[in-house]
This record gives structure tokens, C-alpha cells and sequence, in this order.
């Protein structure tokens, strides 16, 4: 692992995150936003492990699958709403969705 | 520059560009690809760092699960029927970029400054290797230290799963009322039932805020739920 | 200390209680019957202390109760304690005896008056508060009669009180008084703080030790009464209320705003006469305004045409006399007046009433003329009066104003006294211009409807009575000049230690006290009787030949004088400068307070925050846009904050 | 006879009225009504009891009890009556069945909620005059609160919601501000003495804790408390009584509560809860920070003797009845602060008999208002003229009230506002006699706006002048007698101008009798006189007012060894000495 140091994960992980808040915070399209929450999720991922990695502790690794499976259900939950949703009103436009304001 | 390092920008470069292309793409099926390519090259990078068993769950589990649920659903939904309004106002995209770039600028310094003061972890690599290879440890740590968490992760998915379930039911159920007519069957496209036929008769299923008559939103073509399916 | 004592305020005041509150149910007229007997029974009574003090030349006294606990409020010590000496006898004689005169009287003229009973109550009150007044020991006492009249006043002056003028004048009267009780009440402090009791008398009392105080707090606590005096006497700024005041029955003039209430000032500050008289600027300024009273006062009442506005104003012209005789530090010669214009003006004031009585109501006196034959008692009595009040040689007002004028100038204010003489003439002028035109010349009434006739007996009665010492009494009590009997009665007043004479003086001493006390020259005693003489008839025969005979025509006087007219006839504009700085501006800075202060100001902060809660949450609401994106982006910004101030502040906090 | 609760009885006996109310909703409303009146007359007689028998002949509080409540903070129920309390108590035993008596007919809505409310009030106001523990008086003064703002909103006329909210708010927050007072002072004795206590006794060092404490160096309170604490508590404390007192600035809800209220709630306000404030000044503010007291007593000289000319200026053109009397309340209320704040007997006494006086002559001007408003449903003073003729008892009941008020000698108003007057004055700061000839003022105004209100309602030529057949008045009356001119300019009268204008002429009978003018008096309905059960309630305070204006040394010696050791830390215990000093 030559001069691969934690900084490179680091930043590739930083890389990620950025892009996935980007995609969440430009996009209108829900499912544009999933996919970049989970891009996210992943860049943590990264990170974790890295540090896992370079701390000699194998809970960063462990606490990635517990990511996953916390990736998992979110998705399943989110695409469920997803599925409402189009059935109500067959537009997944976000700015539409403003139920929350009352 | 061994190989590792090579591999590491190479894997890197991929994943930073697919997940881009996630974000810009304009057709959603596209950044779902993107999202599947860019997660390998993730799975890649974990076999860098000696998460092997972490790389296996990346591929099967994320990217063969999560990702394939995600087609699944794009498909299912018709994504070019569905309307695209993909540009949010101006300021709010301005904003974004803003916040974006300063977060990275923070985490660059964090990156660049930062030193590791954690504590050391008890598993060096070599310990590693002595506990007979990455999963075997993750196999050990997990059921021994982590026990509690694991069970709480599996009712986590238990509730998602529970949740996904009755999500995806017709209202006709949840409302009680028996509708003889239209069954659904996971096999029809739209998921259409008897709501949007209640709902044009002004009979509102469920007392929603008025958002104006469903499908008024001008898309050119006939209004998704109720032109199908009959 | 003697124990009956109390059955001369008492007595009235069973009288008030019984009228109220079984008048109602009284058969027919007999309401007065109570008010007549508690009046008989008090005059019996203060007859008999009157004697019981002429005897033994010792004031008599009884403390009924302790009206402020000393030990509860830090040494102020009031006992309700009846006090009677001379002074007081001559005061409660006037006020019981031609009080029961009028009770009498009232019979007739309130006969058939729907509120028989209440009028009689009021009446019974009033003598009651003005016993009290009379009667007290101490400035609080005398403070409670003070008011208590006033409030008699006002129920009597409104007696009518659906006229709208009379409960005007009732509240004006009250208001006004209330102004002079405000200088009383100043002035009891600043006693108070001075001597450390408002009893007048004994060792520690404040008569007693007047010595040791400085001159400028016995000059304020002077003035102070004397506000209150004004405010009771109807005296210089504040005499606009007495003339409104007719606005009540007649024997209420008579009774309260002749002979007794309006004394009560000049009672106080004879009784107080120690203290004036170590105040010598108060009683400086006690002269100037009585002078300017008496002065202003006749002039207005040369041009009324009420029969009683005339007489008003000859009361408080008068009261001027008093009060600046007792300015002049002629103090037995004021109370001498005092008591003859009791009864002479309580006279007159009967003398209108059975007048108006037999003119159905009507007071103007143009409207009045040649009434000599149809009401001869009244007619009579009313001349009596009448010479007495100018003061027609050896009636009782000649005494009593020449003692007055004499004084005066022996006293060394020569000046006052030929002003006192101008007025002298001028009261006569108008009193006669009075009884010329009521009972002179041709009737001036279209006889079908108004048939003049002589009042009853219960009427007539009374002004028998009260002419006879009209006439006599100056001569009983006023001989010889300036050491008559008044001033051997009232002399130990104002020798002893305040009525305090020890065991030994007797009737006798007093007399030889009287004699070697400073005399007037013999010159000044027959200059000032033929001075009033002379003055007294000039006015007369002007009177005759104006009203008289009509020989100069009182229009072409009017006109001639039209200036002067116009200032006496508006009353000297008095009402109206009260109205213009007093009570107008008044009324409008209460109206401003309530507008703008506390509607405005005051409600306007509060409402104002209540408002300022209201728009702020209505604000903050708008936050909340519902879009997700929307909070996507605030959770980012969140982040990005928290990591830059970690960043910023970070290693201090984990210096720590 | 010591160890009956007895205190706790007085305080819990209307909570057993409620009870039972509350228990029985089959009770219909006169049952009810009954019921509430037993229960607080019962009350009554048993605060009767107290007064019997020479238990206030010390300082000491009488018929204590006192155990703990909550032990951790320290908090104790501590119940104990000293002259000045057992005075205020009886006022409230004495108003509360008055009050309900006089609500019989008008209360018809929510019966058994209003007497509930009532005897819950009831409670509130006794437990806050006989608890001697900061929490616990703070607990009693809020519950009095909540069934006040409940009855004026509920039961009060049109804008009561407004009023309601607006008079629990301000109170609220003056009592919020109480507070953090007590928790500043529990905070402070605690951390000087180790000591977790809220006993008045103890805190005021009243008791001989301090001597106990012996701690080094601190004699006087100056010590104990340091002044700028005692500054920020006590005008903490002094806001939240001044709120209820109500003094000048923070007046502005009474006039609103009371023109809402309802007879009953009214009486109430003005006779108990306006007592309130000016107890709590007494029974806290002096005995606790005595230092602070002393430093800002000319600023709240200065602030009473506004109050006092400002109520009674504001009150002259009121054109509400109501409204006229609680601006009225506010300027008679302004004599207890001017009272209490010059620090000598005589001024506390009278302070005190003005509470007193005020308690019956205003609660009875209240009941007055009341029972015509129950008649005309309308309380514009505009609306009413010639009262006497119509209903004479009512106007002479109402003309002894007037008199009352406004502070005649021989009535207990006088009694109370002399003494206030004659202790400021004899107090040795200028600014004292200076805001005591200021304040001697309003005996002028207020005989101008209540005589003023009584000539317009109760004087006036009222429709049922005994005419003849021919319209000629009998007796002298005349029944057209419309304008009368020459009295009218001159009269000290403010509202001349837009009265019907004078008929020229100098002489008012002489220019009435031929002015045969229309009727152009307003319709004065014939309304009934007062009945045996108003009368009931308007006699005994008519007679309390008299007897004690005549004789009050009973009253003043019920009051002298409390308020004498309330004045201890002021002229080193030589309360009732120094003549005049």
C-alpha cells in the first residue's frame, strides 16, 4: 500500500459526498435524489473503511454493513413512497410535493 | 507509483466520474448505470483496503439489490412519461454549488490538516491475517462485540420490509372498501387502481389538500393513471 | 366635665334619623314634628350650659369617644370632646334658637312639598354638623362639622333636584367648599407638625404654647385656615358659589347661608384668634380680602333683581365686614356683627320667602311693587330688617357695624374703616332699593293671575320674632360702645389662656378686664356714630328718591354708568374666569389623559406587543415552505456551519 | 382551640362548597346558588371566630400551623394570621356571599361553573392572605388568579375576552416576576446559610434566625442582603404588586376588567383582589428588603401621588359607570402606596383603612352599577337621569356611597386617606409632604366626578314628576322646566356647552315660567327600586362604612402590633414613639 496514505480515501470519499449533496440539492427528480443519497451513504462508506484501515480497527468495516443494510431499508421504504406517489399524482416533480406546508 | 496506487486513482477517477455522471444525467436509467458502475469501482477501492468481505457485500448486496430494486422501480414508472422538471430554480442550484464547494473546502482542510488521533484499533494487518483473513474477523467481531446492533439492523429491515409491503398495497384494502373491478397485480405497469377512478368522480379518497384535479398538469399526452390500464 | 352634654348634638341627629327613615310613613304634614322637638330640646340644653358657664365663668366640656387612637397612630390623639365657652354659648344660642325659628317657619313654606319629610331630615343633619363644628375642641372635630355642613348644604341646595340649575349650584357650592376644605386640611397638617395636636386647648394644646414656633409656619398654618374660611364664608376668590346657593329653599338661605354656616369661617378664626394674632401678615391679608369681599359684593348687589340675589350678596358684603374686623384684630366686634346679622339677614331672607310664597314663586323683583298693602306683616318685618341690616341708628346693625368700623380704625387701619362706610351706604342703598320695589310704587304683576296675599300665621310668627332683637339688640347688648355687655361676655375669651380663665375671674373681673383693656378715644366713639348715621340715611333717601318716588330715574343711571353696570350685573366676570381658566382646561387635560395618555399610551404599548408577537409568528410561518428541497438545503447549510465553526473554534474547545 | 386547624378550615371550607356543587350536577341553579351562599357564609362566621377573643394582642403570628411540604427544597406549609391579615381575610369572608347574593338574578348561564368559580377565587385570596411561605403564597396567588380571569371572561359583557386575557396576562407577568424574586432570595439565604428555607419568618430575619446564624459580620439586612441584590428582588417583588394594586403606570387592565365583569366578579376585583397587591407590599416587599424599600420610596411617592390625581383627572369623563368607578379605584388605591411607602405608623394605619374602606365603599358602588344594570343593560351614564324620582331608595343608598367615596368625615374613606395623608406629611423628607399636599388635591377632583356622576344619573327631572291634568307641576315643581340659564354658565359645570342651550334672561324662575318647552328629556324608564335582597347586600356595608368611620380604634388597635413589626427595620423598632419626627 506504497504511498497510499489515508488522505487519498479521504478525499476521494470527500469527492463523493460533494456530489452526492449536488444531486440531491439540484435535482427535482426523486429518483435522481435517491440515487445521490445513496452515493453519499457510500462515500461514508469509504471513509469508514479507510479509517478502519489505517486505525488497525476492524469496526470501520463493521459499521459500514450495518451502512449497507441502513442503505437497504431506506431504499426499499423510499422507492415505496416513490410508488404512491406516482400513483397520486404521476409527476415526481418535488417542488410539487408541499403537503408538509400545512 | 506501484500498482496499488495506480489502481487507486484509476478505480478513483471512475467512480468520481460516474458518480457525476449520476447527477447530471438526463435521463434517469442513465444515472442509474452511472450509479451501478461508479458503486463497483467503490467495491474496487474496499479491496484496497483489505475489506474483501466488504467488497462482496458492496456488489451483491448494494449494487445487486439496492440498484436493481432502483431499475426495477425506474422501469416501473415509466421514467420518459414521467414529466422532468430537472433544472430547481436558479438561486437554489447557485446556492447548492456554493455550499457544495465550501463543505468540500472544509473537508479538504479537515483532510489535509487533520491527524489521526484515534485510538489504535487491536487489529493491525497482521493481526488480521492471524485471525485467518478479513471475514473471518468481520464474522467474529460481529456476532461477539456487535451482537445488540445486529439484531437492531434486522428489525430495521424487518419494519422496511413490513413498510415496503403495505406501500405498496392499493388504498382499496387499506380503505376496506371491497372493489370488485380492477385487481392489482405487480405485473401491471402503472399500479393504477380504483383511487383515481374515485377521485375524478370528486369523491376525494383520502382528504388531501386540493392540489387541483389530478393529471390537470399539462403533459401533452393523456394523464397517466387513468387513460391506462382499463 | 359634665355628662348631658351630648344631648345638644344628639338630639338633631335622632331628629334626621327618624325623619329618614320612617318620614315616609309619617300621616300628613307632621314630619317636622321630630325636627321641631330635637331643635326645642337642643336650645333648652345649650341654654342651660349657657348658663351653667355664665355662672361659673368655666367652659364646660365632655369627651364622648376617642375618635383617632393616639397610641395607634404614632401620637395623633383626637377624642370626640364637646366643648362650650363663651364664645361657643353665643354660637350655639344663634344657631339652636333661630334655628328653631326657621324649623317653624319651614312648616309653612314646605307645606306641600312632596318631600316634606326629607327636607326636615336634611335640616335636623345640618344642625347637627354645624353643633359639631361649633362645639368641637379640636380643629378635627371642627373639620367633621366643616364638612358635614358642606354636605347638608348640598343636599339642601339641590333639595329640587330635578332643576337642573339646583343640582348645578349644589355641586358647585360643594366643590367650592371643597376647594376651602382642601386649604383646612393643609393647614391641619402643618398643625399637626407643629405642635403635635390639633386640640385648642389645655397645657400641651396649641393656644398654649404658641411661643416657642417660628412666624413664618404660623403665618402659613393662618393662610391655610383662612383658605378654608374663604372656602366656607364665601370670601374673596371663592364667593361664587353662595349666590347659585338661592337655588335652594328659602329657609335654607335663611338657616345655612345667612345666619349659621357661612359664620363657621369667621367662628374658626376667632376661636383661633391666639394663632392670627402671632401671625400678624395672615392677618394682614384676612383684612384685604375682606375688605375687597365686602366691597365687591355690595356693588354687585346694587343691580340684582332676585329678591334673594340681592340679599346673597348682601350676606357675603357682610361676612366681608366680619372678616376683615377680624383682620383688623377687632374680634369682639366681628362676632358682635355675627350675631346680629343672624338675626336680621335670617330676617330678611324669611321676609323674600313669605314674599315669594305670596307671589306664587316669583322672585324678580321688577315683576314685584306695591305689596305694602297686601302682605302689612311682612311688610313690616321686612322694613325692620331692613333698617337694621343699613343699619338705621340703634338697630342692631348700626351697633355692630359701627363697633366694627370704630374698631377698625382704633386698631389703625383707618383706611378699612372709610371703606367699611362707603359699603355702609351702598347696603343701605340697595336694601331699600329692595323694600321700594317690592312694596312701593304701582304692582308690576298682572293681577287675574297672581293675587299677593299675607303668608300664615306659621310664618308670619317667626319674622315677629326675629324683628323684635333686630331692632332691640344692639341696644340691649351693645351699650356703651366698645365695653357693652358683648364684650364683657366674650372678654375672658380672648384673656385667659384660650377661654382657660382660672376659678377665681368671675362675671365682675371681666368687666373691670373689659375696662382697663384699650379704649378708643372718646372723638372716634361719636365720629364713627355719626358717620354711620349720616351714611346710612344718605343711602336711604337715595333709595327713596330713586325707587321711592322715581324722582331720578334709575334706567338714565344705568345708562350713564353702563360700564360700570355691565361689571356689577356679570358679576365682575368671576363665574366666567373660573369657567375659562379652571374648569375648562381642566375637563380638557382630563380628556387628553383618558385619550391619549391611557387609551393611547399607556394600552398603546400593551396592545403593541401583543400586536409585535402576532406579526413576528406570522413571519417566522413563512419559513416553513413544505418544498423538501427547501430543507435539504438548510440541513446543508447546517452542516456546512457547524464543520466551519468546529474548524474555527475547534482546537480551543478541545484545548479545554 | 390550638390545635385545630383552623386557618386551614377558612382557606379549604369554600373548596368544600365546590365539592359538593360539583358532586350533585343533578342540583339545579337556585340549589346551587344556595349552596354557594351556605358554604360562604359559613366562611364568614368562621373567620368571625378569629377575630374573637385578644389573640392579636402581639406581633406573633396567631393560630399557626406550620409542617413541611416539600422537604428537598425546603418548602413549608406554613399558615399563621396576624392583625393585618385576619382584617383583609374577613373582608374577603364578608364580600364573597355578598357578591353571590347580588349575582342571583343576573347570573343565569352556567350557574353551577360561576358559584364553582367563585368559591375557588375565594379559597385562592384567603390561602394567599394566610400563607406565610413565599411558594405557597405564590401558589394561592395564582390560583386566585385563574377563577377571576375565567369569571370575567365567561360571564362579563361584550369585550370580556379582550379584558379576560389582558388582566391575566399583566398579572401573569408581574406574578412570573414574583417568581424569580423568590428563587433569587432562596438562592441567596441558601448560599450564605447553608439553610434551604422559603419561611417569610426566617428570610425577613424577622425571627431570631440571624442572631442563631451568628455569621461573621452581618447584623442588619444591608449585610445579609447586599444592596444591589436587594434592588433587583425587591422591584421584581414590588412590579407584581404594583400590577395588582394597580399603580399608575401599570394600570390600564383594571378599567377593562372592570367594565367586563360581571356584578359579582367586580365586587371581587375591587373589594379582595385589588388587597392583594397592597398586602403582598406590606407582608414581603418591607419586612424583606427594607434597604431597597427605603431607597426607591420616593420614587413610588412620586408614582402614587400621580396615580392618585391621575385616576381621579381620567375618571371625570368616563362616559362609562363602571369604568368612571375603577379609574376611581386606582386614585383610592394610590393613597396605600402613598401609605405604605412613608414609612411611619400612622401613614401604615391609614394605608391599611384605606384598603378597608375601599373593600366596602367600591364593592358597594360596584353592586350599585350592578343592580342597574341588571334593569337597563346599559351602563352609560348618559343612558340614566333622575334616578331619585324613579327609584329613591336606590338614589339615597347610592348618594351615601358617593359620600363615602369621595372621603367625608364621619365614613371610613376619610378616616383611611386623612390618616395616609397626615403620616406622609409628618414623614421627614420634603418630597413626602411635598407628594402628600399634591395628593390632598383629590379631594377636590373626586368630589367633582362623583358628585358630577351622581347629578347625572340620579338628579334631572325624571318622566314621573307628579303632573295635574293641565301639565302645571304640583308644589312648585314644573314639569316643562327644560333650560335654566342663569345658574347654568355660571355653574363649576364642564359640560355646559352641548346641554340644551340657556333661555336668556337673568332669573331662572322668572324666565322658566314661561318657557313652555317640550318634553325634551330623555325617556327615563320607571325601573324598580331595590329589592329586599339587594338591599341585603348594600345595608351591612353602608353600616360597616359609618360604624368604623365613626369609631374606627378597633380596627387601628387590631392593626397596630402587625404593622408595628412590619415597621421595625424602618425607625429601629421605635415604631409608635417619636412625635411627629
Amino acid at each position: 500500500m506504497g504511498e497510499l496514505t489515508l488522505g487519498h480515501f479521504l478525499t476521494l470519499s470527500a469527492l463523493l459526498f460533494v456530489i452526492g449533496m449536488l444531486g440531491v440539492l439540484t435535482r427535482k427528480n426523486i429518483l435522481i435524489i435517491f440515487m445521490s443519497i445513496e452515493l453519499m451513504l457510500n462515500a461514508v462508506n469509504v471513509s469508514l473503511i479507510a479509517f478502519g484501515r489505517y486505525l488497525d480497527s476492524i469496526a470501520g468495516q463493521i459499521f459500514a454493513i450495518f451502512v449497507i443494510t441502513i442503505a437497504a431499508a431506506e431504499a426499499a421504504i423510499g422507492l415505496g413512497l416513490i410508488l404512491v406517489l406516482t400513483r397520486r399524482q404521476d409527476s415526481v416533480d418535488v417542488t410539487s410535493v408541499s403537503l408538509l406546508k400545512e | 507509483m506501484d500498482w496499488a496506487t495506480i489502481i487507486f486513482y484509476l478505480l478513483a477517477a471512475v467512480a468520481v466520474l460516474t458518480a457525476a455522471g449520476v447527477v447530471f444525467a438526463r435521463n434517469p436509467v442513465h444515472s442509474a448505470f452511472a450509479l451501478v458502475i461508479s458503486f463497483l469501482n467503490v467495491a474496487g477501492i474496499y479491496v484496497l483496503l483489505g475489506a474483501e468481505f466488504l467488497a462482496a457485500v458492496q456488489v451483491i448486496v448494494y449494487t445487486g439489490a439496492i440498484l436493481v430494486l432502483f431499475l426495477f422501480v425506474i422501469m416501473l414508472v415509466r421514467p420518459e412519461d414521467l414529466r422532468e422538471l430537472n433544472t430547481a430554480p436558479r438561486v437554489q442550484t447557485a446556492l447548492a454549488w456554493l455550499l457544495g464547494l465550501a463543505l468540500f473546502a472544509e473537508l479538504g482542510l479537515v483532510i489535509a490538516t487533520g491527524v489521526l488521533t484515534g485510538a489504535r484499533g487491536p487489529y493491525p494487518p497482521e493481526e488480521v491475517a492471524a485471525a485467518g483473513g478479513n471475514t473471518q474477523l468481520i464474522g467474529r467481531i460481529l456476532y461477539s462485540e456487535f451482537l445488540l446492533p445486529f439484531e437492531v439492523a434486522s428489525l430495521v429491515l424487518l419494519v422496511a420490509v413490513v413498510a415496503a409491503v403495505i406501500l405498496g398495497l392499493p388504498d382499496r384494502f387499506l380503505t376496506g372498501e371491497r372493489a370488485r373491478g380492477l385487481s392489482l397485480s405487480l405485473g401491471h405497469p402503472t399500479g393504477a387502481d380504483r383511487v383515481l377512478e374515485a377521485e375524478r368522480r370528486g369523491v376525494p379518497a383520502v382528504d388531501a389538500p386540493d392540489l387541483g384535479e389530478p393529471g390537470t398538469i399539462d403533459t401533452g399526452r393523456a394523464p397517466v393513471g387513468a387513460g391506462r390500464g382499463r | 366635665m359634665e355628662n348631658w352634654l351630648f344631648l345638644i348634638p344628639l338630639m338633631p341627629l335622632l331628629a334626621f334619623a327618624f325623619d329618614l327613615l320612617l318620614g315616609r310613613r309619617f300621616p300628613g304634614k307632621w314630619a317636622h314634628a321630630p325636627a321641631w322637638i330635637a331643635m326645642a330640646v337642643a336650645f333648652v340644653v345649650s341654654l342651660l350650659a349657657v348658663l351653667r358657664v355664665a355662672r361659673t365663668g368655666e367652659p364646660v366640656s365632655q369627651t364622648l369617644w376617642r375618635w383617632m387612637p393616639g397610641a395607634d397612630l404614632g401620637g395623633f390623639d383626637i377624642p370626640f370632646t364637646i366643648f362650650i365657652d363663651q364664645l361657643t354659648s353665643v354660637m350655639i344660642l344663634i344657631i339652636t334658637g333661630i334655628g328653631f325659628l326657621i324649623h317653624i317657619y319651614s312648616a309653612g313654606y314646605m307645606g306641600h312639598d312632596p318631600g316634606y319629610y326629607r327636607f326636615f331630615a336634611y335640616l335636623s343633619l345640618f344642625v347637627f354638623a354645624m353643633l359639631v363644628l361649633v362645639l368641637g375642641d379640636n380643629f378635627l372635630v371642627m373639620f367633621f362639622g366643616w364638612e358635614g355642613v358642606g354636605l347638608c348644604s348640598y343636599l339642601l341646595i339641590g333639595y329640587w333636584f330635578d332643576r337642573r340649575s339646583a343640582g348645578d349650584a349644589a355641586k358647585k357650592a360643594f366643590i367650592v367648599n371643597r376647594v376651602g376644605d382642601f386649604g383646612f386640611l393643609i393647614g391641619m397638617f402643618l398643625l399637626f407638625t407643629t405642635f403635635g395636636t390639633l386640640s385648642f386647648f389645655g397645657p400641651e394644646g396649641i393656644f398654649a404654647n404658641l411661643a416657642g414656633k417660628g412666624e413664618g409656619v404660623l403665618t402659613a398654618i393662618g393662610l391655610l385656615l383662612f383658605v378654608g374660611a374663604m372656602g366656607k364664608s364665601a370670601q374673596g376668590p371663592l364667593t361664587v358659589w353662595l349666590p347659585d346657593a338661592m337655588e335652594g329653599p328659602t329657609p335654607v338661605s335663611a338657616l345655612i347661608h345667612a345666619a349659621t354656616m357661612v359664620t363657621a369661617g369667621v367662628y374658626m378664626m376667632v376661636r383661633a384668634h391666639a394663632l392670627y394674632e402671632a401671625a400678624p401678615v395672615a392677618l394682614l391679608v384676612v383684612l384685604i380680602v375682606g375688605l375687597a369681599t365686602c366691597f365687591i359684593a355690595a356693588t354687585i348687589g346694587l343691580v340684582q333683581n332676585d329678591i334673594k340675589r340681592v340679599m346673597a350678596y348682601s350676606t357675603v358684603s357682610q361676612l366681608g365686614y366680619m372678616v376683615f374686623a377680624v383682620g383688623a384684630g377687632a374680634f369682639i366686634p366681628a362676632i358682635f356683627h355675627l350675631m346680629t346679622h343672624a338675626f336680621f339677614k335670617a330676617l330678611l331672607f324669611l321676609g323674600a320667602g313669605s314674599v315669594i310664597h305670596g307671589m306664587h314663586e316669583e322672585q324678580d323683583m321688577r315683576k314685584m311693587g306695591g305689596l305694602r298693602r297686601s302682605m302689612p306683616i311682612t311688610y313690616a318685618t321686612l322694613v325692620a330688617g331692613s333698617l337694621a341690616l343699613a343699619g338705621f341708628p340703634l338697630t342692631a346693625g348700626f351697633f355692630s357695624k359701627d363697633e366694627i368700623l370704630v374698631g377698625t380704625w382704633f386698631e389703625g387701619y383707618p383706611l378699612a374703616a372709610i371703606v367699611g362706610w362707603i359699603v355702609a351706604f351702598m347696603t343701605a342703598f340697595y336694601t331699600f332699593r329692595m323694600i321700594f320695589l317690592t312694596f312701593h310704587g304701582q304692582p308690576r304683576f298682572d293681577p287675574e293671575h297672581v293675587h299677593p296675599h299675607e303668608s300664615p300665621p306659621v310664618m308670619t310668627l317667626p319674622l315677629i320674632a326675629l324683628a323684635i332683637p333686630s331692632l332691640l339688640l344692639g341696644i340691649i347688648v351693645g351699650l356703651p360702645a366698645e365695653a357693652g355687655p358683648i364684650h364683657q361676655w366674650l372678654g375672658p375669651v380672648f384673656e385667659g389662656g384660650g377661654g382657660h380663665a382660672d376659678a377665681a375671674r368671675t362675671m365682675a373681673v371681666a368687666v373691670a378686664a373689659a375696662e382697663e383693656a384699650h379704649h378708643p378715644p372718646a372723638w372716634l366713639t361719636v365720629g364713627g356714630f355719626a358717620a354711620s348715621t349720616l351714611l346710612s340715611l344718605a343711602g336711604i333717601a337715595l333709595a327713596w328718591l330713586m325707587y321711592g318716588t322715581g324722582r331720578i330715574s334709575a334706567q338714565a343711571m344705568g345708562r350713564r354708568f353702563a360700564g360700570l353696570y355691565a361689571l356689577f350685573y356679570n358679576k365682575w366676570y368671576l363665574d366666567d374666569i373660573y369657567q375659562a381658566l379652571i374648569v375648562a382646561p381642566l375637563d380638557v387635560l382630563a380628556r387628553i389623559l383618558w385619550k391619549w395618555v391611557d387609551a393611547g399610551f399607556i394600552d398603546g404599548i400593551v396592545n403593541g406587543v401583543a400586536h409585535l408577537t402576532g406579526g413576528v409568528s406570522q413571519q417566522l410561518r413563512k419559513v416553513q415552505t413544505g418544498v423538501v428541497s427547501n430543507y435539504a438545503l438548510a440541513i446543508a447549510l447546517g452542516t456546512v456551519i457547524i464543520v466551519g465553526v468546529y474548524l474555527l473554534l475547534g482546537p480551543q474547545f478541545l484545548a479545554r | 382551640m390550638e390545635n385545630i386547624p383552623i386557618l386551614s378550615i377558612i382557606t379549604y371550607l369554600p373548596l368544600l362548597g365546590v365539592l359538593l356543587i360539583f358532586a350533585l350536577p343533578r342540583m339545579g341553579a337556585d340549589a346551587t346558588r344556595w349552596t354557594a351562599l351556605g358554604v360562604s357564609l359559613v366562611t364568614f362566621l368562621v373567620s368571625l371566630l378569629l377575630l374573637g377573643g385578644n389573640a392579636f394582642g402581639t406581633a406573633a403570628m396567631q393560630f399557626e400551623e406550620n409542617f413541611l411540604w416539600l422537604p428537598g427544597v425546603g418548602v413549608r406549609y406554613h399558615l399563621g394570621v396576624d392583625g393585618l391579615s385576619i382584617l383583609l381575610v374577613v373582608l374577603t369572608t364578608l364580600l364573597t356571599p355578598l357578591s353571590i347574593a347580588a349575582s342571583w338574578t343576573s347570573i343565569d348561564r352556567r350557574v353551577r361553573e360561576f358559584h364553582i368559580a367563585m368559591l375557588l377565587l375565594e379559597t385562592g385570596v384567603i390561602g394567599a392572605f394566610v400563607s406565610l411561605d413565599l411558594v405557597l403564597f405564590y401558589v394561592f396567588f395564582e390560583l386566585s388568579l385563574i377563577p377571576m380571569a375565567l369569571i370575567i371572561g365567561v360571564w362579563g359583557s361584550s369585550n370580556r375576552v379582550y379584558a379576560a386575557i389582558k388582566f391575566f396576562l399583566y398579572t401573569l407577568a408581574g406574578s412570573l416576576l414574583m417568581l424569580v424574586a423568590i428563587v433569587a432570595t432562596y438562592q441567596r439565604y441558601f448560599t450564605l446559610t447553608g439553610r434551604r428555607t422559603l419561611d417569610l419568618m426566617e428570610l425577613s430575619l424577622r425571627s431570631p434566625t440571624l442572631q442563631e446564624l451568628n455569621l461573621p459580620g452581618i447584623t442588619t439586612t444591608a449585610q445579609f442582603y447586599p444592596l444591589q441584590f436587594q434592588y433587583l428582588v425587591f422591584a421584581a417583588f414590588f412590579i407584581a404588586f404594583a400590577i395588582k394594586v394597580p399603580m399608575f403606570p401599570v394600570h390600564t387592565w383594571l378599567p377593562d376588567a372592570h367594565t367586563e365583569a360581571p356584578t359579582a366578579g367586580s365586587v371581587m376585583l375591587a373589594g379582595v383582589m385589588l388587597k392583594l397587591g397592597g398586602y403582598g407590599m406590606l407582608r414581603f416587599c418591607l419586612p424583606l428588603y427594607p434597604d431597597a424599600a427605603r431607597f426607591f420610596a420616593p420614587a413610588i411617592m412620586v408614582l402614587s401621588t400621580i396615580a392618585i390625581i391621575y385616576g381621579a383627572l381620567v375618571a371625570l369623563p368616563q362616559p362609562d359607570w363602571k369604568r368612571l368607578v375603577a379609574y376611581s379605584s386606582v386614585s383610592h388605591m394610590g393613597f396605600v402606596t402613598l401609605g405604605i411607602f412613608a414609612f411611619n405608623q400612622q401613614a401604615l394605619q391609614g394605608a391599611v383603612m384605606v384598603m378597608f374602606a375601599h373593600g366596602l365603599n367600591t364593592a358597594a358602588l360596584f353592586l350599585l352599577v350592578g343592580f342597574i344594570y341588571e334593569r337597563a343593560h346599559t351602563r352609560q351614564i348618559g343612558a340614566f337621569k333622575g334616578l331619585s324620582t324613579t327609584m329613591p331608595v336606590y338614589a339615597s343608598i347610592f348618594l351615601a356611597f358617593t359620600f363615602a367615596s369621595i372621603g367625608l368625615p364621619g365614613m371610613t374613606g376619610f378616616v383611611g386617606e386623612f390618616n395616609a395623608l397626615m403620616g406622609a406629611f409628618r414623614s421627614p423628607s420634603q418630597l413626602d409632604k411635598g407628594a402628600a399636599i399634591v395628593s390632598t388635591l383629590v379631594v377636590i377632583l373626586s368630589a367633582w366626578y362623583m358628585l358630577w356622576l351622581f347629578q347625572r344619573v340620579a338628579q334631572g327631572r325624571a318622566e314621573g314628576v307628579i303632573a295635574d291634568a293641565h301639565g302645571h307641576g304640583v308644589n312648585g315643581h314644573d314639569p316643562h322646566a327644560s333650560a335654566d340659564p342663569a345658574t347654568q354658565r355660571a355653574g363649576l359645570d364642564p359640560h355646559f356647552t352641548h346641554e340644551e342651550p340657556p333661555a336668556g334672561g337673568d332669573d331662572p324662575r322668572a324666565a322658566r315660567r314661561d318657557t313652555h318647552g317640550a318634553h325634551d328629556e330623555p325617556h327615563a324608564t320607571r325601573w324598580a327600586d331595590v329589592n329586599r335582597r339587594e338591599l341585603a347586600t348594600l345595608v351591612p356595608l353602608l353600616a360597616l362604612t359609618i360604624v368604623f368611620g365613626f369609631y374606627p380604634a378597633p380596627i387601628f388597635r387590631l392593626l397596630t402590633p402587625a404593622l408595628a413589626a412590619l415597621l421595625a427595620p424602618f425607625d429601629g423598632g421605635a415604631a409608635a414613639a417619636a412625635l411627629g419626627r
